[in-house]
């Protein structure tokens, strides 16, 4: 860049009186502080009673799992940017936040290599392979989760959350979710809200992630609409599911609190990258991604869906776009 | 072949002859590859159709007698006799196995599939002459998860089933397994371990009174009952 | 035993491959389009690259016009001389002088002779920087990231001091160029000589406004319209009657390039020294050995 | 027209330059089914090989007979057969193989490799030329069948062509072997084959 101005220097002096003026592509930022960065951070400072929480609960674990994730994140981006000679865009802490939202979706006793990878991926597969920030189609942190998922399911699915010997008693328990799915056991709510249970470090503090999820919604870093909708969703949902009568008493705010559907609403759906860019196509978004996690927590063998369901809606995202562009004026 | 005949008008005959008379190569080659591929059928399928049941019959000593006395049974060389049945029982078509030594029936193989989680489970059962208990489990095709459900073909994990009672169902339980008919599923892949249960308590739920009955039938020749197709429920 | 599967394969095989060819064969005739003959050796004729040099949509196309609509035998790029003769065969014509096909850039200002540019962040790229308002002063003239050379297959463009310039030695005329630049200043032009006069710029703004924004850009003043009657003043912008247009060019026409206030009439083409007349106007002579990193310049 | 490849021509095009699968995108259903071990991708490949080579020498032999409208049916009867044969060889010798290779046996028929060579080359050039082009396109598909296949393997289950290779402790990526992992591995080698075209052309 300063070479260019360099080279336009001359060109301002001769034609003084016509002010210079930078022109480039959409999107134009209107606020000059309203910079990825800036925003990265404000995710970060969110993030922050989740990472709490979770370091309260899990203590060692989730700090490992964290560490993991956030260096090879680092590291991954750093690489992959010097493969194709870009510039140097660690500054922006979009990696960062990648790494730590992953160190927070995967549980925390699982095994370093599962961590690597995921960031790797997350990284390589979820973004550099689409031309980097704001090109890529997925979460990328979620691409990474789904992964590790699939290729390490012994430690990633429902079971590998529990260890007995971490000498740490949210560990030894079952998710509540899957302890519900496979056994009708439901979680106390006070437990659930607080965050006393098992499951990824970032998402067992309904909590936390409502803390870190307003503030994020107050400073415009995240789109309202969008945990508006999903939240909306499995409300209607789980609350059908209620008067249905099912006799379990799994209730809907069971279903709010559990598994990783804050964490998800707040923190992984509301990317700006791939989610919509209109309020309307935001809402219709967090609406699909809340339809699909209750069809995949009600029908599915897996016990959460939240993941699966960021990753579908986030592909349908263009689609989206393109049918909630707002009419022009005076049409 | 002179391309002026072929849109002469109203002569429908010649017309017709000289598409086939065009065609002489593809006639000539599909007869000729007709009759190669019957020859290859001819020679190969009593070949395929051994492998097919080999696949079957070379487990039905295991899956009767366990893995050590079948391999000492083979040592000593005697002899056993496999025959294939097939029985109606639910709404389903049983392949059945009865294998005899010294013409003493000694037990009975079931093939069986069911959906698994991922897709069709295929399975052979083993039981005792009197279907009453299990003798032995084996799992001849799946595509469960690899590394999670595909553990379903692991010996140890298998053997659980032998000596179990044909009576009550088989329950796959994910805590240690306590009463006699429950099963310790795989850890991560309850789903899998159900499905293996499913399909095996289904077969012997249909299969055991047939089996047994046919048992009898064999024992006490006067009957005079032929085994195949017994439309008993 | 065997001898009837043998049989039976051999004899289902056969019927079926009756009734297909029977079907076929029916099919083959009522379905029969009369295709001149000669098309189809055109077609195989022609190098099949499929270019759209020729200014048709591909081979296919070009090689029924020739037959159907008379098209020139001699229009592919690609198979060159050898081709135009084999098709002139075909057809039975006498092959004329072989005309090509070259791309002229209409567009003669380096960065220090625009005026008015602007910063511009974003895509490097003419196609996106063009959809930008207030990139650059002129919004007839090259923008210089070069999207043409970046589709040449034959390395034969290249963005010297902000403005794309033609190798002649390399071009084969296919015309790829023309095609992606947003800014429409390529033209496709028959070379009637080796080098061919050209009008460098593109611009149809009045004078007065040219003069803001470029300062070598064709104003419309008329001079070379009065000095020879193969210029005309469309627009405000000189241009040049190629129908008319002789290999050699009269004195007239050396008059006009001469009183161009903005020697805006140049030679272009391959650098001979066979057809070079002496004329105070500008030659492009790219220098292709240093050219200078084209995706440095920013608008 | 430009003057047709001579034998070796066609035999070393195959190979790199006109991969089958990695420069002319063809025939990629086996390339991502049948990729999770090396010893179902190389009795693909050996099968490809016998089926492309012995359809292309029949049609070669042929080819100065054939109609316009009928050369298609032809082809399809002259792979159909032979696809035929190597199923039913494969079911009785390699009866466990031929099991897990399951439909991509048969399917085959339908691969566009093999009708492609046969209307591209087998149906214009002598036999020779044919067999040679036959050869090396299958050399190409198997190159690009080991290719992802020994990634894939590897990676998945620790092991190359059934034998262990990794230590034991090696955690398996299943997803290199179920179908997420042929995409992704073929989609990443893909890339860098292009990538490696790419700097060799920027070389020159």
């Amino acid at each position: 860049m300063s070479d260019t101005t360099q080279q336009n220097q001359p060109l301002q002096d001769e034609s003084s009186e016509v002010p210079v003026i930078q022109v480039g592509h959409s999107p134009h930022l209107s606020n000059e502080s309203f910079t990825t960065r800036r925003m990265m951070i404000d995710v970060l400072i969110a993030l922050l009673p989740v990472v709490g929480m979770s370091v309260y609960i899990f203590q060692m674990y989730a700090v490992k799992q964290m560490a993991i994730c956030l260096v090879t994140c680092l590291a991954a981006e750093a690489a992959f940017i010097k493969m194709r000679n870009r510039s140097f865009s660690l500054t922006d802490c979009s990696a960062a936040v990648t790494g730590i939202i992953l160190g927070l979706s995967l549980p925390a006793t699982a095994p370093w290599y599962v961590g690597v990878i995921a960031s790797v991926v997350a990284i390589g597969i979820g973004k550099v392979i689409f031309g980097g920030l704001g090109m890529n189609l997925f979460n990328p942190a979620m691409v990474g989760r789904a992964f590790v998922m699939i290729a390490f399911a012994g430690v990633m699915a429902a079971s590998g959350y529990e260890s007995l010997n971490t000498g740490i008693d949210a560990i030894t328990q079952a998710t509540p979710l899957n302890a519900f799915k496979q056994m009708g056991i439901s979680t106390s709510l006070t437990d659930l809200f607080f965050g006393l249970t098992n499951g990824s470090p970032g998402e067992t503090s309904a909590l936390a992630c409502l803390i870190g999820g307003i503030y994020l919604c107050i400073r415009r870093t995240a789109s309202w609409e969008i945990p508006a909708g999903i939240i909306a969703v499995v409300l209607i949902m789980g609350g059908l599911a209620d008067i249905m009568g099912s006799a379990s008493n799994w209730t809907v705010l069971h279903h709010l609190f559990s598994g990783s559907l804050l964490f998800g609403a707040f923190f992984i759906a509301t990317d700006p990258v791939s989610s919509p860019l209109t309020a309307k196509g935001k809402f219709i978004f967090g609406a699909g991604i809340g339809f699909f996690i209750m069809v995949l927590r009600f029908f599915s063998g897996y016990p959460e869906g939240v993941m699966f369901a960021v990753l579908f809606m986030n592909a349908l995202t263009p689609l989206l776009n393109r049918w909630t562009i707002p009419a022009a004026m005076g049409e | 072949m002179k391309p002026s005949e072929q849109t002469m008008p109203g002569d429908n005959n010649r017309i017709s002859n000289f598409f086939i008379f065009q065609a002489w190569l593809v006639l000539l080659l599909a007869s000729f590859f007709g009759a190669s591929l019957a020859g290859i059928q001819l020679t190969l399928s009593p070949k395929i159709e051994a492998n097919k049941l080999n696949e079957t019959l070379e487990k039905v000593p295991e899956l009767i007698f366990g893995a050590e006395a079948a391999q000492s049974f083979a040592e000593e060389n005697r002899q056993m006799d496999i025959e294939r049945q097939y029985i109606k029982a639910g709404n389903k078509i049983y392949s059945v196995f009865q294998a005899k030594t010294d013409d003493q029936t000694s037990g009975w193989v079931v093939k069986s599939s069911g959906q698994g989680y991922a897709d069709k489970i295929e399975l052979l059962v083993g039981v005792d002459a009197k279907a009453e208990t299990i003798s032995g489990l084996f799992i001849l095709d799946q595509k469960e998860t690899p590394g999670l459900g595909n553990k379903i073909m692991e010996q140890a994990w298998r053997n659980q089933f032998n000596n179990k009672s044909t009576q009550q169902p088989m329950t796959a339980v994910k805590t240690k397994a306590s009463a006699p008919n429950e099963i310790n599923a795989i850890t991560g892949a309850t789903i899998s371990s159900k499905a293996v249960c499913g399909i095996v308590n289904q077969s012997l739920n249909n299969l055991r009174q047939p089996l047994a009955k046919a048992l009898l039938n064999d024992q006490n020749p006067s009957d005079n009952q032929p085994n195949n197709h017994q439309e008993k429920k | 035993m065997i001898y009837v599967t043998i049989g039976l394969a051999a004899g289902t095989m056969l019927v079926m491959a009756l009734v297909f060819s029977y079907v076929l064969g029916w099919a083959n005739t009522a379905f029969h389009v009369e295709v001149d003959p000669r098309i189809n050796s055109i077609m195989d004729a022609l190098p099949g690259a499929n270019c759209g040099g020729c200014g048709f949509i591909g081979c296919g196309e070009y090689a029924e016009a020739v037959v159907d609509a008379g098209a020139e035998v001699n229009k592919c790029p690609v198979g060159g001389e050898s081709c135009a003769a084999e098709v002139a065969q075909i057809m039975g014509v006498e092959l004329g002088a072989a005309l090509p096909f070259r791309p002229v850039v209409h567009c003669g200002a380096h960065y220090e002779e625009r005026l008015g540019r602007t910063e511009y962040h974003g895509e490097q790229r003419c196609a996106s920087a063009n959809i930008v308002a207030d990139v650059q002063g002129c919004t007839y003239g090259c923008l210089g990231f070069g999207d043409c050379a970046s589709v040449c297959d034959y390395d034969a463009l290249h963005v010297i001091d902000g403005l794309a310039t033609v190798d002649y030695e390399k071009c084969i005329g296919c015309g790829a160029c023309a095609k992606v630049c947003p800014r429409n200043i390529i033209t496709i032009t028959p070379f009637k000589a080796e080098r061919i006069l050209a009008v460098t710029c593109s611009n149809k703004d009045k004078g007065k406004d040219i003069t803001k924004v470029c300062t070598v850009g064709c104003i419309g003043c008329g001079a070379c319209a009065r000095a020879s009657d193969l210029f005309t003043i469309e627009d405000n912008l000189s241009t040049i009657n190629y129908d008319a247009y002789e290999p050699v060019c009269g004195a007239d026409v050396m008059k006009a390039c001469e009183k161009c206030p903005r020697k805006r009439i140049v030679f272009v083409g391959k650098s001979t020294t066979d057809d070079v007349v002496e004329f105070s106007g500008d030659v492009v002579e790219p220098d292709f050995k240093t050219t200078v990193d084209d995706t440095e310049w920013r608008g | 027209m430009a003057d047709q490849p001579t034998a070796f021509e066609r035999f070393t095009q195959g190979i790199l330059p006109e991969n089958p699968v990695y420069r002319q995108l063809l025939g990629l259903c086996p390339v991502l089914a049948v990729t999770n071990s090396m010893q179902g991708a190389m009795t693909m490949a050996g099968a490809v090989l016998f089926v492309l080579l012995c359809a292309n020498v029949i049609i070669s032999l042929i080819r100065d007979l054939l109609k316009p409208h009928l050369r298609i049916v032809i082809f399809t009867l002259t792979i159909a057969t032979f696809v035929t044969i190597v199923d039913r060889f494969l079911a009785a010798y390699m009866y466990q193989m031929s099991k897990s290779l399951g439909p991509y046996i048969p399917l085959i028929i339908v691969n566009c490799i093999i009708i492609c060579r046969c209307e591209v080359c087998a149906s214009k050039q002598s036999v020779i030329t044919a067999a040679s082009d036959a050869v090396g396109q299958s050399l190409g598909f198997a190159l690009a069948l080991a290719s992802i296949a020994s990634v894939r393997e590897i990676l998945g289950t620790g092991m190359f062509f059934g034998f262990r290779v990794l230590p034991e402790m090696w955690p398996d990526w299943v997803i290199m072997v179920l179908p997420p992992g042929a995409f992704l591995t073929f989609g990443l080698l893909l890339g860098a084959v292009n990538w490696i075209v790419a700097m060799k052309k920027a070389k020159d």
